[in-house]
């Protein structure tokens, strides 16, 4: 397995890539999806592998290569992204079914979709194995530009809006990142290490003890203000929740679940390469204080009644903040917690996002509008409502139960006992939001006439959920047995 | 679940630990103790007859099935808590445990009414679960589940914090005041076997978890919080039941009253802290017993009380206490047990309330005997507020007792209510027969149940069917039973047959019409008057006049939570407008949005130039 | 001198409703009348045996079962409470909280047949009754604690004996404790200026209220009770909080000369003291339980002794 | 680099903070982008080629871009001018704070002079002030390419040159960002029929 991972780690952003294209070429909508899924199955096969590979290494040193750098971490992240992909592109002729006009001409404007759905597809799978900082740099603004278009697909005013603020706000914050990154680039410069594989993850991380501490700490910090950006972390997340809200919900589930976590992890990278010139105290500091932050800014919002995209578009912030506390934390407990939650995570968010479309075709104002006593009307739908506002809001048997236990043991663990106290109760409180939602939403009584659904249009949603949510369950049982496995130990000690 | 109770019943009696040990690693263990044998007994005794009573009241109920499945689940997560060995599955359980209810709640209503109660029950309890999940955490990091000296080693501030923390979480849930306001809204709006479940034993559950926290796993309990608990179990106490005295509606005064139970236990542990901080071994494990003996009290007669109260409803339709009545003569079965529960919560001799509370009053009372002076008076006036909360109970089910089960039905439905089926009456009488049985012969309970207090190897107490303490002139109840039987009968054969002809009651001569009867309100009356400063009334008189005659009088009054009020309302409402402040973050102007980020940088840079950043 | 005891014990029973009935003459006495002479009770009684009771329309087993039960709760108390210290063998105990909850199972009794009968003033009456003993319980309770000081114990017949002897009367808390025990009695006896034990206007009546619709031989059970709970409520304050020395003998003697000094002086009290306003009562007993503390306070606190 | 180059490109930065017409600003933008073409066409003398090629790179983009945007403000006509956020003073006041904080705050980054590091910075950062101080698309886009020419200007200056692969790979995402903006502004645009941002503010909490 390991000696094919040089060609996968090539081939799987690559197959992406020919979807584009192929995609583009489709005469038909019906063409365009087949065409779509035919690409997409293999490029996740791929992807699968990949992560399977890198997973099944536990304890192992990373595998890396010239362009590509593989590990616990990106194999997780593959893992995640692959899942999310095809499920978003299984579920998008249910959206593009609904969609109202758009760009150009409705045949075109499906296969422009797709076409950016892979692109930005693609751009994901590589971000966590490329190898080096400057490329997964390149990758992120890639994504940026594929999934700017992707959010105001719909051409409607609002998803305009939500596009602008998202495309100038994240290149904005990844020029920071850049500013971060050149100056690193002149710090290896001036060790004597030119050119781009300078700023490959293990030769910084080789020459991370020389760096000068002054300009690592500014690079430091203008990396992760930019990143920040992108990861959707307070107090520059405002465009999250509106592109969230707007985009198509395929497109919302892959941000949520796939674009956001990846983001986290070049991050991540970079604490743990800069961690020895910089000084943990101020890495762990400056992780701690963003998730903290987040977390709390999302509670309020929380507590609004919400429309449903943006109330997970809330929960994606509360959620990243917790994962940032978790990393900042770093001690094996937090570690295993993190990689259960950002796995959990991802298949709560993406169930719930693929919720809305069904929740949109009953009840079309519940873009506007928090959503009515759904189960009145699609048991099914408020089934799958359901399932992801548990998982979400952190109750047993979810995965994210336990991942939230185990990360605020590790911040007791770290000594950071009173940051885990302060994040457990603005997590309760957040929990008064989701639960005012399920009850009220999902439960309730509906005041506003629906249309009834289907019970045809009703079952991909039940698939998906039964498949969802039989996966959720499987993670909280591997979940048992991450903390002191070798693969989160290694990940703890940031071996990279 | 009778296997279950049996498992519980035999690690009660053999004294020795089944299954895992208490460890503070993640991965989920199982096993059992004797305390969590004896709660679980508690939980099997009770169960039992609930599901029994269930079987026959379900059906007819809508979302029967899931229903029962939800009771079902919630069962084993109650097992769970008691049987967690880890701070994982405990927490987990105990999450369910929350949860699992409310959505039985759910799925049988979900009228705007419901949902609220719902929304506040989760609200509340899960806020204060963060105190659980903080005591809980911080044990399992040093270590200390079931190993009482590393949280002594880890020094007296983790001590209090985790003593604090845990208070007020299992308190949350337990529904001590100030933190019981979800009580009384969630269990009048369940089912009744779930009422009944929920008032019996999950709240009794949470006690588990403060005993095993404050008594087993903080190491030496500090004198601190002793008070602390007198104080809280007299505040409960005396709360409870005043505001118990005022409700008009049956389900939601057994909820208050689950509240003044809650309180009568946490005085028995107080007591009993209070004694091991005096060194008192012996006296420590009595009041321990007092507490724990009052928990399987509480829990058969407030299920039995709960039953009957989901069976009246059945019956008659509405639990109004002012249109019941009668019902005694009308269903002979349902009507004793219930009879005989309200006797047993209004702890009167010789059912098992009074045996418990006799206990728990020789605990205070022996409190008081001993110095400190600061103790002796906490135990002194702890004391006497418990002789209140056991009268103001009396005035309180006597009340319930008269205007459900006697005099003339008030209603045109309580005339012809009959008896429940089969079911139902076998679950109520099994525990009617049990607060009897526990009332005669609690000494043969009590032994056992000293010898689970902290400190105690074996038993500190002989074996009787009464109890025969230190310190008391024994309270022999089995005898003292039958002596009031025999000389009651005999009594009864003395005064012999010869009655005149049946007559109505005496009015002044009126014939005697509905409108004279008794209210809940009227029977009240002169305990509203003499505690109006406290209880605040509201009462509003109307009267309708047409040409100076008088056509119709209607008379309404409440007496608001005062709690509610002051401490609840305001905080929600201060905090739905801070959120609502905080929310102009997202201004929705690009150009705010990017003064963030370079606000972000700049602050950064700073931090990073000031050194700050280390 | 257990079975001497035993004897008086059992004579209680007899000699009860001698209370109340010489309590009257006094203060027939005392008010410079003639009143009926202290044997009345015993002539009401006799009378009530021989009248059929009253069967009310209904009413249910409760009706039926209270006044019996009721006075089997106060032949109990009769056994539990010592005299001179000593208590025969009845098996009962002889345990102070004990005899509170007889006292309150008798209370419920009468309260429930009431709310059976329906009877608008038998319940304004027991709903009165209720109320104060509330605050009387407290009172109670706390009387016994301070008794239950010196002793270390709550077992009556250790109560009397520590309550023996001089020295006891240098603690200012045993003062305290007499004070609040003579509230204890006024209450329960039903006296002035808590209750007017006189009075046939239904709506004053507060221990004579639920009884308004009894006849006959239950009726002739519920006066006896009354005049059981006197008995009981003197000995106790006699056994427990007046002076007594000496062997068995001596103690009943003043046990006697105790039990004569309460009556005449709850006679005296009856002449001289009107009746409290009803809403007045619990403030009298609240200041009793205050003074209850203090003492409590006190005696731990080590002053005097 | 050339010093009076790094200042021109500075103050040209300023100008667009203040000056009110679009095409103004586009050739002001044209002329900043110029003069880093030519300062990184100064720097290439001595290295390696890959420099030279960023160089000539930066100079077509300078050309290119400004044409793209100039297609835009021809195809999207203003009503009339946009009302200003703030009066062109305060403007310039705050980009000028802004500047000074850039230059106060950055330590040596270990480029041989602080006069470049400063003003890359201070670029980067009068982006983001452009972004926050006005109001019509345009200018927000003007914007994104201030700070994206702060970034050429530190990476061209970086001894031995940044790789070219990453120069290049920058200026395409960037340009590839700025077209995606130009088409996102025509649209809003056509949506609006203004290119005022604060008409954009129908996402709110």
């Amino acid at each position: 397995m390991t000696d094919l991972v040089p060609i996968l780690v090539v081939v799987v952003p690559a197959l992406a890539l020919v979807g584009m294209l192929l995609v583009l070429l489709a005469r038909t909508p019906r063409q365009a999806h087949l065409l779509a899924l035919a690409t997409a199955v293999p490029t996740a096969a791929g992807a699968l592998a990949l992560a399977a590979t890198a997973l099944a290494r536990g304890g192992l040193p990373a595998l890396r290569g010239q362009w590509y750098f593989l590990d616990g971490a990106s194999g997780l992240m593959l893992a995640v992204i692959a899942i999310v992909g095809i499920c978003s592109i299984a579920v998008s002729p249910a959206y593009l079914r609904t969609s109202g006009r758009s760009w150009s001409t409705a045949a075109r404007s499906q296969s422009l979709y797709y076409a950016a759905l892979f692109l930005f597809w693609a751009a994901l799978l590589a971000v966590p194995i490329v190898g080096n900082l400057a490329a997964a740099w390149l990758i992120i603004e890639a994504t940026t530009a594929a999934s700017a278009l992707l959010v105001a697909f719909s051409g409607r005013r609002d998803a305009l809006e939500a596009g602008w603020k998202y495309l100038v706000l994240t290149t904005l914050g990844l020029s920071v990142a850049l500013l971060g990154i050149i100056v690193l680039a002149i710090s290896q410069a001036n060790l004597g290490h030119h050119g781009l594989h300078a700023l490959d993850w293990h030769s910084l991380r080789a020459a991370a003890h020389g760096l000068p501490r002054d300009s690592t700490l500014i690079a430091f910090v203008l990396l992760l203000a930019g990143l920040a950006t992108k990861i959707g972390w307070a107090p520059v997340h405002n465009w999250l929740p509106d592109a969230h809200s707007e985009a198509p919900a395929p497109i919302s589930a892959l941000l949520s679940a796939a674009l956001l976590p990846s983001v986290l992890l070049v991050a991540w990278r970079v604490k743990s390469i800069l961690e020895p010139s910089v000084g943990s105290a101020t890495t762990r500091g400056v992780f701690i204080a963003f998730g903290l932050t987040s977390i709390l800014v999302a509670v309020p919002f929380l507590w609004r009644s919400l429309p449903w995209k943006r109330l997970l578009a809330y929960s994606s912030l509360e959620h990243m903040g917790v994962i940032g506390l978790g990393i900042g934390f770093g001690t094996p407990l937090a570690i295993a917690g993190v990689v259960l939650h950002v796995a959990g995570h991802a298949l709560a968010k993406a169930l719930g996002f693929y919720a809305a479309l069904p929740l949109l075709r009953i009840d079309p104002d519940a873009a506007k509008r928090a959503p009515e006593g759904v189960v009145g009307d699609s048991p099914s739908t408020a089934a799958a409502m359901g399932v992801s506002l548990l998982t979400l809001s952190g109750l047993p048997p979810s995965p994210l139960f336990l991942s939230e236990l185990l990360i605020l043991l590790g911040g007791i663990a770290a000594g950071d006992a009173l940051v885990s106290a302060i994040a457990l109760i603005a997590l309760a409180l957040g929990f008064l939001g989701l639960l005012h939602a399920l009850i009220e939403g999902v439960v309730g009584e509906h005041a506003r006439h629906h249309r009834r659904a289907r019970s045809r249009a009703e079952r991909p949603i039940i698939a998906l959920t039964a498949v969802l949510g039989s996966g959720l369950l499987a993670l909280t049982a591997a979940g048992l047995l991450l903390p002191g496995s070798g693969f989160v130990d290694t990940l703890a000690k940031g071996a990279l | 679940m009778t296997l279950l109770g049996a498992a519980g019943l035999a690690v009660l009696t053999g004294g020795d630990a089944l299954g895992a040990a208490f460890r503070s690693t993640i991965g989920p263990a199982l096993g059992l103790d004797p305390l969590s044998g004896f709660f679980l007994a508690v939980l099997a005794l009770t169960a039992v007859p609930t599901l029994v009573f269930a079987r026959d009241y379900l059906p007819t109920s809508p979302g029967a099935r899931a229903v029962g499945a939800l009771t079902a689940a919630f069962l084993l997560a109650l097992v769970g808590v008691l049987a967690a060995r880890d701070v994982t599955s405990f927490l987990a359980f105990w999450e369910l445990m929350t949860l699992l209810p409310a959505a039985a709640i759910l799925v049988a209503r979900r009228d705007q009414a419901v949902r609220s109660a719902v929304y506040a029950y989760l609200a509340i309890t899960h806020l204060g679960g963060a105190g659980v999940w903080i005591a809980l955490l911080a044990l399992a990091h040093h270590g200390a589940l079931g190993d009482p000296s590393a949280l002594a080693a880890a020094g007296t501030g983790a001590q209090t914090v985790v003593a604090l923390a845990a208070l007020i979480g299992f308190g949350t849930k337990a529904g001590f005041i100030p933190l019981h306001a979800w009580l009384p809204r969630a269990h009048p709006v369940a089912p009744a076997h779930l009422s009944a479940l929920m008032s019996g034993m999950m709240i009794k559950v949470a006690l588990y978890g403060l005993i095993r926290v404050e008594f087993q796993w903080i190491g030496a309990t500090p004198r601190w919080l002793g008070l602390a608990l007198l104080a809280i179990g007299l505040l409960s106490s005396l709360g409870g039941v005043l505001w118990a005295l005022v409700q008009h509606e049956l389900k939601r005064l057994l909820a208050y009253h689950s509240i003044e139970n809650v309180g009568i236990i946490a005085l028995g542990l107080g007591a009993s802290l209070l004694f091991a901080d005096a060194g008192q071994r012996t006296w420590a494990a009595i009041a321990f017993a007092a507490a724990l003996l009052h928990v399987a009290n509480h829990a058969i007669f407030k299920a039995l009380l709960f039953l009957g109260a989901g069976t009246l409803e059945r019956a008659v339709g509405g639990l109004d206490l002012d249109h019941l009545g009668g019902l005694l003569r009308r269903m002979p079965w349902a009507g004793g047990a219930f009879l005989v529960g309200s006797m047993a919560i209004a702890g009167l001799p010789p059912l098992n309330g009074f045996a418990s509370e006799w206990l728990v009053l020789q605990s205070l009372l022996h409190v008081a005997l001993h110095r400190p002076l600061g103790v002796a008076l906490a135990g002194a006036v702890a004391l006497a507020g418990l002789a209140m909360t056991a009268a103001l109970a009396l005035l309180c089910f006597t009340k319930v007792v008269g205007l459900v089960l006697l005099g003339p039905p008030r209603r045109a439905e309580c005339a012809q209510a009959v008896d429940p089926p089969m079911g139902m009456r076998a679950g109520m009488v099994a525990l009617a027969a049990m607060c009897i049985a526990l009332g005669l012969v609690p000494g043969l309970v009590v032994p056992t149940l000293t010898g689970l207090a902290p400190g105690v190897h074996g038993t500190v107490l002989a074996r009787h069917a009464g109890l025969v303490l230190p310190g008391t002139g024994s309270f022999p109840s089995l005898a003292l039973g039958l002596a009031l039987a025999v000389l009651t009968t005999a009594l009864i054969g003395v005064r012999g047959k010869r009655r005149a002809a049946r007559s109505p009651t005496w009015v002044c001569g009126q014939p005697v019409a509905g409108a004279l009867g008794w209210t809940s309100a009227g029977f009240t009356k002169p305990l509203r008057l003499v505690l109006e400063a406290l209880l605040r009334p509201h009462r509003a008189i109307e009267v309708e006049r047409d040409g100076g005659m008088v056509q119709s009088i209607t008379y309404t009054g409440h007496v608001p939570s005062l709690l509610d009020a002051a401490l609840y309302e305001p905080a929600v409402r201060t905090g739905l407008r801070a959120a609502a402040v905080a929310r102009r973050l997202q201004s929705g102007n690009v150009r705010t949005y990017a003064a963030y980020l370079l606000g972000l940088v700049i602050g950064l840079l700073v931090l990073a130039h000031t050194g700050a950043l280390g | 001198m257990n079975t001497l005891a035993t004897i008086v014990q059992i004579a209680g029973v007899a000699l009860a409703p001698l209370l109340p009935g010489s309590i009257q003459a006094l203060k027939a006495r005392l008010q410079g009348r003639r009143g009926p002479s202290a044997v009345q009770p015993y002539r009401t009684l006799r009378r009530l045996w021989h009248k059929s009771a009253v069967d009310l329309e209904g009413t249910s087993v409760i009706y039926w079962i209270a006044p019996p039960l009721v006075a089997a709760c106060m032949l109990a108390t009769l056994a539990i409470v010592p005299v001179g210290g000593h208590a025969g063998p009845f098996g009962l105990g002889n345990d102070a909280l004990v005899l509170v909850g007889l006292l309150a199972l008798a209370r419920f009794a009468l309260a429930a047949a009431a709310w059976d009968t329906g009877n608008g003033f038998s319940l304004m009456a027991a709903a009165r009754d209720l109320m104060i003993s509330v605050f009387g319980e407290a009172l109670l309770v706390l009387a016994l604690l301070l008794a239950a000081l010196p002793a270390h114990s709550t077992d009556l017949r250790a109560m009397s004996v520590a309550a023996a002897g001089g020295h006891i009367w240098s603690a200012p808390a045993h003062w305290c404790g007499a004070l609040a025990f003579m509230l204890v009695i006024l209450l329960e006896t039903g006296r002035q200026p808590i209750d007017n034990p006189d009075t046939h206007l239904e709506l004053t009546m507060i221990h004579e209220g639920p009884l308004l619709e009894y006849g006959g031989r239950d009726l002739a059970f519920l006066q006896w009770a009354a005049g059981a709970r006197h008995w009981v409520m003197l000995i106790l304050g006699a056994e427990l909080f007046l002076p007594h020395w000496g062997g068995f003998a001596a103690s009943l003697g003043l046990l006697l000369a105790g039990v004569t000094f309460l009556c005449g002086s709850l006679a005296l009290i009856e002449t001289t003291q009107a009746k409290l306003r009803i809403l007045r009562v619990p403030a009298l007993l609240g200041v009793g339980c205050a003074i209850a503390l203090a003492g409590a306070g006190m005696w731990v606190g080590g002053v005097g002794t | 680099m050339n010093g009076a180059l790094v200042d021109a490109m500075l103050v040209l930065g300023l100008a667009v903070i203040v000056v009110r017409r679009r095409s103004v600003a586009i050739g002001l933008l044209a002329a900043q982008s110029l003069a880093l073409g030519v300062g990184a066409l100064s720097l290439t003398g001595g290295r390696s080629s890959d420099s030279l090629v960023a160089s000539f790179v930066l100079l077509s983009k300078a050309i290119v871009l400004p044409l793209l945007l100039y297609a835009l403000i021809r195809r999207t006509r203003e009503p009339g001018l946009v009302v200003a956020a703030a009066s062109g003073l305060v403007r310039l006041a705050c980009a000028g704070a802004v500047v000074l904080c850039a230059v106060v705050l950055v330590p040596s980054i270990g480029l041989g002079d602080a006069h470049t590091e400063h003003a890359a910075v201070a670029l980067v950062l009068l982006g983001i002030t452009i972004v926050v101080a006005r109001r019509p698309i345009l200018f927000q886009l003007l914007g994104l390419i201030v700070a994206e020419n702060g970034l050429s200007l530190l990476a061209v200056s970086v001894p031995g040159g940044l790789s070219y692969v990453i120069e290049l790979g920058a200026l395409f995402d960037l340009a590839l960002i700025v077209t995606v903006a130009a088409a996102f502004a025509h649209r809003i645009h056509t949506e609006l029929g203004t290119g005022d941002t604060e008409l954009l503010r129908g996402l709110r909490d």
